[in-house]
């Protein structure tokens, strides 16, 4: 333990460019998931395949993906973008299923009652579709933002710094808390940051929150002990 | 004035919902549109503002075809009212009732201050304004759905089985509450609803419909009442199962009771005032 | 001309307009004793002047080598075997000597290596002591005719000279590869600790070999790379910086190298502190 | 481009199909890894989330655990375990497992809750036991949901699963801790290529399960 | 005999949803609990088979207190028909139909030979017994509801609005064979529904209940309808709107309407058979 009073500024340090790492791709995969999700959600014949290859996305091992991608997109191996790009894709097989779900599970009565009402195509999608669908698509992000700030880890092998490196670090020279710290605070870091999201959501989302639900119909079905 | 000529609506998947409807739903009226499930009466209501587009036949609204017309500014001029309100889960009880007049450009403040005089008129407290759908109940909606197909001052208002979800006292008031809203404004009011008492209560004429939208009959509630077209009228308005049969029950007390001995009400000697 | 936003690679300086530019950008390995040298580098260049950005703990040599070959990274400590080997996989050299005359030829334009130090951390053939003893072992042949041998190394140990078909072929020894991926590290150490490997492939400047009193068994036929510390530099290291580059590697011994190596993981010290303390006791600071 | 012709032409090659080394024995492995975590996975997380979904209690605690999981860094896992227990499948297990947990037990719990409230009502008072309202109403109305769960879980360890090879099991992280090693990068595609392909199949596979597990009366329509 | 004494239900919400109710259920009897929505209807129903748990007070069936019971056999004794029929999505109509014989043991060619007398009873064609319910219309799960009620041959039968969400014409029918079915068998059955007039159509003793479940009168419909017991009941009745006062309608024909001027019916001159 004294290992880490004495690195503190190294730990701190990592923490820091980790959570600058974990951001970008959590935002993007959010808006990139969009266009894409609605169009599962829409055209028929384009589901199954679009949602099929969001998946096998997961199943690429990222230490190639890693070390390929520059070759493809045209960066260093260690270039921040290269990182952020890799774990878009990786966000993208999360939030696209999550996009195309949340949309589809938009109360068709809500729609149509747009439609009836005059809205038009975009600002429908803009300003019903899309909030309505905000608490699923919340959820969704939630689980792409924990498991990025996770995968955020795995560039550490690649020399791109983030709490990563208190694992290869810890594990050449045998500290044992450099490893337990380095997955502490990343655990730490994703908690934090989904109980961020979840306040953002009750910021954004504010019908959905309990207290507003508690005065609905209450259900009728009691579970008996 | 709205206006059905040899419509007919077939959907894709070949149901043909709506077989050569024609009609005529005169202005500052109710009609009501009754009939079972399945007969077609959402499908002709919807026809009027373009949320179905008919497969042949003219619809006019003054004379006006509306196929020629832009269907989102046709949807803004037109009272919407559906079952299960409809409103917009995310936006404010007085955001909700302000939607058409914001998307037509009206000032927010402006828009606000009609849809609170809006609420009165419902019978809605004022205090509800910023709450959210969801923490109104059944009946609450429902006023709110009526006040939103108000909110453009449209002249014609649609409604399709909007009491239908609410408990039996509610949807008494809220039939007496739209009674009084008509005799103010006088809409052309097109009625949805399978419910034969609430045809009776609201429709200045009530349109009986068959299968396929055909018209079984029309008239007013006595018309009909006094003389049901066929057996299919008669029986739906329960006339055929001695429902409307009223006698006099032998137990006295002026107690009237229908064909099946079930006490229906009682029997005040002096005429209709 | 490749985009950063985050700033975690070093600042690209145009390298047209290098000249009389004195930063130069220190990089080391992801492995802590390169790290060290690393350091002991880059503060003795500070000693003389130069400005130095330090990029530590960059992952393999596929990661780095571009960087350097872009003009990124100045200076990175080097081993010269496996340098040798990462261009030309098929060269057939033994001492250092000729692997820098080799390097001379493989590296890319624009890069070169300087004067080797006697340190190096090079692959080896290591048993315990009881099993040293047991069967009388000092060289890698003294395993040939022991049954059921297998090897803890990574999985490329299969492809090198000095693997098992080397062995078998210069010694006799038959023996198996168990691949671990950490590169000489805690796994293999504690796969030979265990019993689960007789022989492991340890780095010869690992304190573990001290601490555990393993045995370094010796390869007269030198099958084995040798791997002396070199820096690996590019064109914006001038003569100035060279000489001081040289000093250091004058200096550096292989007993050096593995009680830096020590304090690092033994006492869990910082590069940076290690690195002075070096410096100083050595007359470079 | 080049890369990716050279990887197929890697896999194409026989000689790198057959023997103990071979494509064949190294997806078997990996295969089987993968099907072991997983199972042991479920193992502990589909009773769990049964038990969460039915009585639920305990949900917020299994939020909390599941996105703890999720966030739980594979890598630091790995080394930590390494550390603990050096080499052999166990440490990579212990991680495929916890990768596994969290979508498992979520595809569970959601599941059982999924299952019409109003059908459950009716099943219990119609006099099922708890048990059998799970077993014979909860559990077959979630099982899609719960296939789901377990689809992904598996879509995830088996990219994983290249990390036993770290340290010194099979699978086909072995070709791609070679190529890696080695800058044979058409080998290391070759067997990223392979897990894909692998991921490919087993979505597919789960796919048709989980149609197969949709209860004929949720399939078909009037 | 269904008996209540002094039962309470507070939810762990704090809720009361039935403050201290005692009334009897007579055998083979249907009585009517009628009211408003959240009247504590459904609470007092699923007290009986111990799908809610009373906070105090005690219920007994045939002298037997029901806390006594092993709840699983209770609930098997018990026929339960629910608002939206609740069948298993899953199962067959005659799996469905026989869920409690099948769980009693009973072995399955047995049930389902049974159930497919219950499918005659309750008026659904057998052809239908191997589809799911979700290939059935609303009106027709609802009599699935219904022969699962009564597969096991309980004495009682328990029917939460059992007909609320289908169509009026279909209610109609449903009523009818429940009455048909009740006077074959003789059931005890107690039946929730908020609406009047199917509470008087079935019910051979009517409970109106105020919140709480608290109440307001029982009695037959006629004693009801003939000396409302306050305003409550007037009001909840229709009464108290003059809907049931009837007059005769200016316009001749023996139209009668209410005070609303709605035409209700047609008055026979000869007093009721
Ligand atoms: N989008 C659609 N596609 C295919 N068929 C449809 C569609 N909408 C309605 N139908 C069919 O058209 C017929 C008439 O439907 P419609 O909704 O107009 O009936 P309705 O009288 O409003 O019934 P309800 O009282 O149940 O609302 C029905 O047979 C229905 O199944
Ligand atoms: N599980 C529960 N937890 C808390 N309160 C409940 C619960 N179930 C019912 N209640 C409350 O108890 C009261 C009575 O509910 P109950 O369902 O018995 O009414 P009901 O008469 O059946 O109404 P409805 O006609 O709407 O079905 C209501 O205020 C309701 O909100
Ligand atoms: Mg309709
Ligand atoms: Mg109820």
């Amino acid at each position: 333990m004294r290992w880490i009073g004495d690195n503190l500024d190294v730990i701190g340090g990592h923490l820091v460019s980790h959570l600058l790492l974990a951001v970008p791709p959590i935002v993007a995969s959010f808006l990139l998931a969009l266009p894409v999700g609605w169009l599962a959600g829409r055209v028929r014949w384009l589901r199954a395949p679009l949602l099929s290859a969001a998946g096998l996305l997961y199943a690429i091992p990222s230490l190639p993906l890693f070390v390929v991608l520059p070759l493809v997109i045209g960066t260093g191996v260690r270039d921040a973008t290269n990182i952020i790009v890799a774990l878009t894709l990786y966000g993208l097989a999360l939030m696209v299923p999550a996009t195309a779900d949340a949309l589809r599970s938009v109360d068709p009565r809500v729609v149509d009652a747009a439609d009836a009402l005059g809205y038009g195509g975009v600002r429908r999608f803009l300003t019903v579709e899309l909030p309505v669908a905000g608490p699923t698509l919340l959820a969704g992000l939630r689980v792409v933002a924990v498991s990025t700030i996770s995968l955020v880890t795995v560039g550490a092998v690649l020399g791109v710094p983030s709490l990563g490196m208190l694992f290869t670090d810890g594990f050449q020279r045998n500290i044992m808390p450099s490893i337990l710290a380095g997955i502490v605070l990343t655990i730490a870091l994703a908690l934090v940051v989904d109980a961020l999201l979840v306040a953002l959501g009750r910021l954004v989302l504010p019908w959905t929150r309990p207290a507003a639900a508690a005065v609905v119909a209450p259900t009728q079905a009691e579970v008996a002990p | 004035m709205i206006e059905f000529t040899c419509v007919t609506k077939q959907y894709p998947d070949g149901t043909v919902a709506v077989d050569d409807f024609s009609g005529q739903f005169p202005p500052h009226q109710t009609t009501v549109l009754l009939g079972s499930s399945g007969c077609g009466k959402t499908t002709i209501l919807r026809m009027v503002n373009r949320m179905v587009e008919a497969s042949s036949g003219t619809i006019t609204i003054d004379g006006e075809n509306i196929a020629q017309r832009d269907v989102v500014p046709l949807r803004r001029s037109i009272g919407y009212v559906m079952q299960n309100a409809g409103l917009l889960p995310h936006r404010r009880v007085i955001d909700n009732i302000a939607t058409v007049p914001l998307l037509n450009g009206t000032p927010k403040a402006e828009a606000h201050a009609r849809a609170e005089e809006l609420m009165d008129l419902v019978g809605l407290d004022r205090s509800m304004a910023r709450r959210y759908p969801n923490q109104l109940s059944g009946g609450q909606q429902q006023r709110v759905g009526v006040a939103r197909g108000l909110a453009a001052d449209p002249n014609i208002l649609l409604m399709d089985e909007p009491f239908g979800a609410v408990d039996p006292l509610v949807r008494r008031d809220l039939q007496a509450e739209l009674r009084r809203i008509q005799s103010e404004l006088g809409k052309t009011i097109v009625f949805v609803t399978h419910d034969v008492e609430e045809a009776f209560t609201l429709g200045d004429q009530i349109i009986i419909l068959a299968n396929g939208g055909q018209v079984a009959q029309r008239g007013t509630s006595e018309e009909i009442l006094a003389h049901p077209a066929n057996d299919f009228v008669a029986g739906f308005i329960g006339l055929a199962q001695g429902e409307r049969t009223l006698h006099r029950s032998p137990d006295g007390g002026g107690v009237l009771v229908d064909g099946h001995g079930r006490a229906v009400g009682v029997l005040a000697e002096e005429p209709a005032p | 001309g490749t985009s950063d936003p985050m700033g975690t690679s070093p600042a690209t300086t145009d390298p047209g307009a290098a000249t009389g530019d004195t930063t130069l950008v220190v990089g080391s390995q992801a492995y802590y004793s390169n790290e060290i040298i690393a350091e002991i580098y880059a503060q003795a260049l500070e000693g003389a002047g130069y400005t130095v950005e330090r990029e530590y703990q960059i992952g393999q040599r596929e990661v780095y080598l571009p960087e350097l070959e872009a003009g990124d990274l100045d200076v990175m400590p080097e081993y010269g075997g496996n340098l040798l080997q990462y261009y030309n996989s098929d060269a057939e050299v033994t001492d250092t000597a000729s692997i820098v005359e080799a390097l001379g030829q493989e590296l890319p334009d624009g890069l070169r290596v300087l004067t080797p130090a006697e340190a190096s951390d090079q692959d080896s053939y290591t048993v315990t002591r009881a099993f040293a003893d047991e069967h009388n072992l000092t060289a890698i042949g003294d395993l040939a005719g022991i049954n059921g041998l297998t090897i803890a190394a990574n999985s490329e140990f299969a492809t090198r000279p000095y693997g098992p078909d080397g062995v078998q072929q210069a010694y006799g020894v038959t023996i198996a590869l168990t691949p671990v991926e950490d590169s000489g590290g805690p796994l293999t150490l504690r796969a030979l600790l265990d019993g689960t490997t007789q022989v492991a492939d340890l780095y010869t400047a690992d304190p573990a070999i001290a601490d555990n009193d393993l045995v370094v068994l010796d390869d007269p036929e030198s099958l084995i790379l040798p791997q002396n510390v070199l820096p690996l530099v590019s064109e914006r290291v001038d003569a100035e910086a060279e000489a001081v580059l040289d000093d250091v590697n004058a200096q550096l011994s292989a007993s050096d190298l593995q009680e830096l190596n020590a304090q690092s993981v033994n006492e869990q010290r910082r590069s940076a502190d290690i690195a002075s303390e070096w410096l100083a006791a050595k007359g470079l600071a | 481009m080049n890369y990716l012709l050279d990887a197929f032409a890697w896999i194409a090659d026989p000689a790198h199909q057959a023997g103990p080394n071979g494509i064949w024995a190294r997806l078997g492995e990996h295969l089987g890894y993968s099907v072991v975590g997983v199972l042991l996975a479920c193992l502990v997380a589909v009773p769990a989330g049964l038990w969460v979904g039915h009585t639920g209690r305990g949900r917020g605690l299994a939020v909390g655990l599941a996105s703890a999981a999720r966030a739980l860094p594979t890598l630091g896992l790995v080394t930590l375990l390494g550390l603990l227990l050096g080499i052999g499948l166990v440490g990579p297990m212990i991680a495929f497992v916890a990768l596994a947990l969290p979508s498992i037990l979520a595809g569970t719990y959601a599941g059982v809750e999924a299952a019409d409230r109003v059908a459950v009502d009716g099943a219990r008072a119609a006099g099922m036991t708890e048990w059998q309202v799970l077993t014979r109403v909860e559990l077959p109305l979630g099982m899609p949901l719960l296939i789901g769960g377990i689809r992904s879980a598996f879509l995830q360890v088996v990219a994983t699963a290249t990390l036993a090879a770290y340290v010194g099991a099979g699978g086909l992280g072995r070709f791609l801790f070679l190529g890696l090693r080695t800058q044979d990068y058409p080998q290391m595609l070759a067997a990223s290529l392979l897990v894909v392909g692998l991921a490919l199949v087993a979505d597919i596979a789960f796919g048709l399960l989980q149609r197969f597990a949709t209860p004929a009366g949720l399939r078909t329509t009037r």
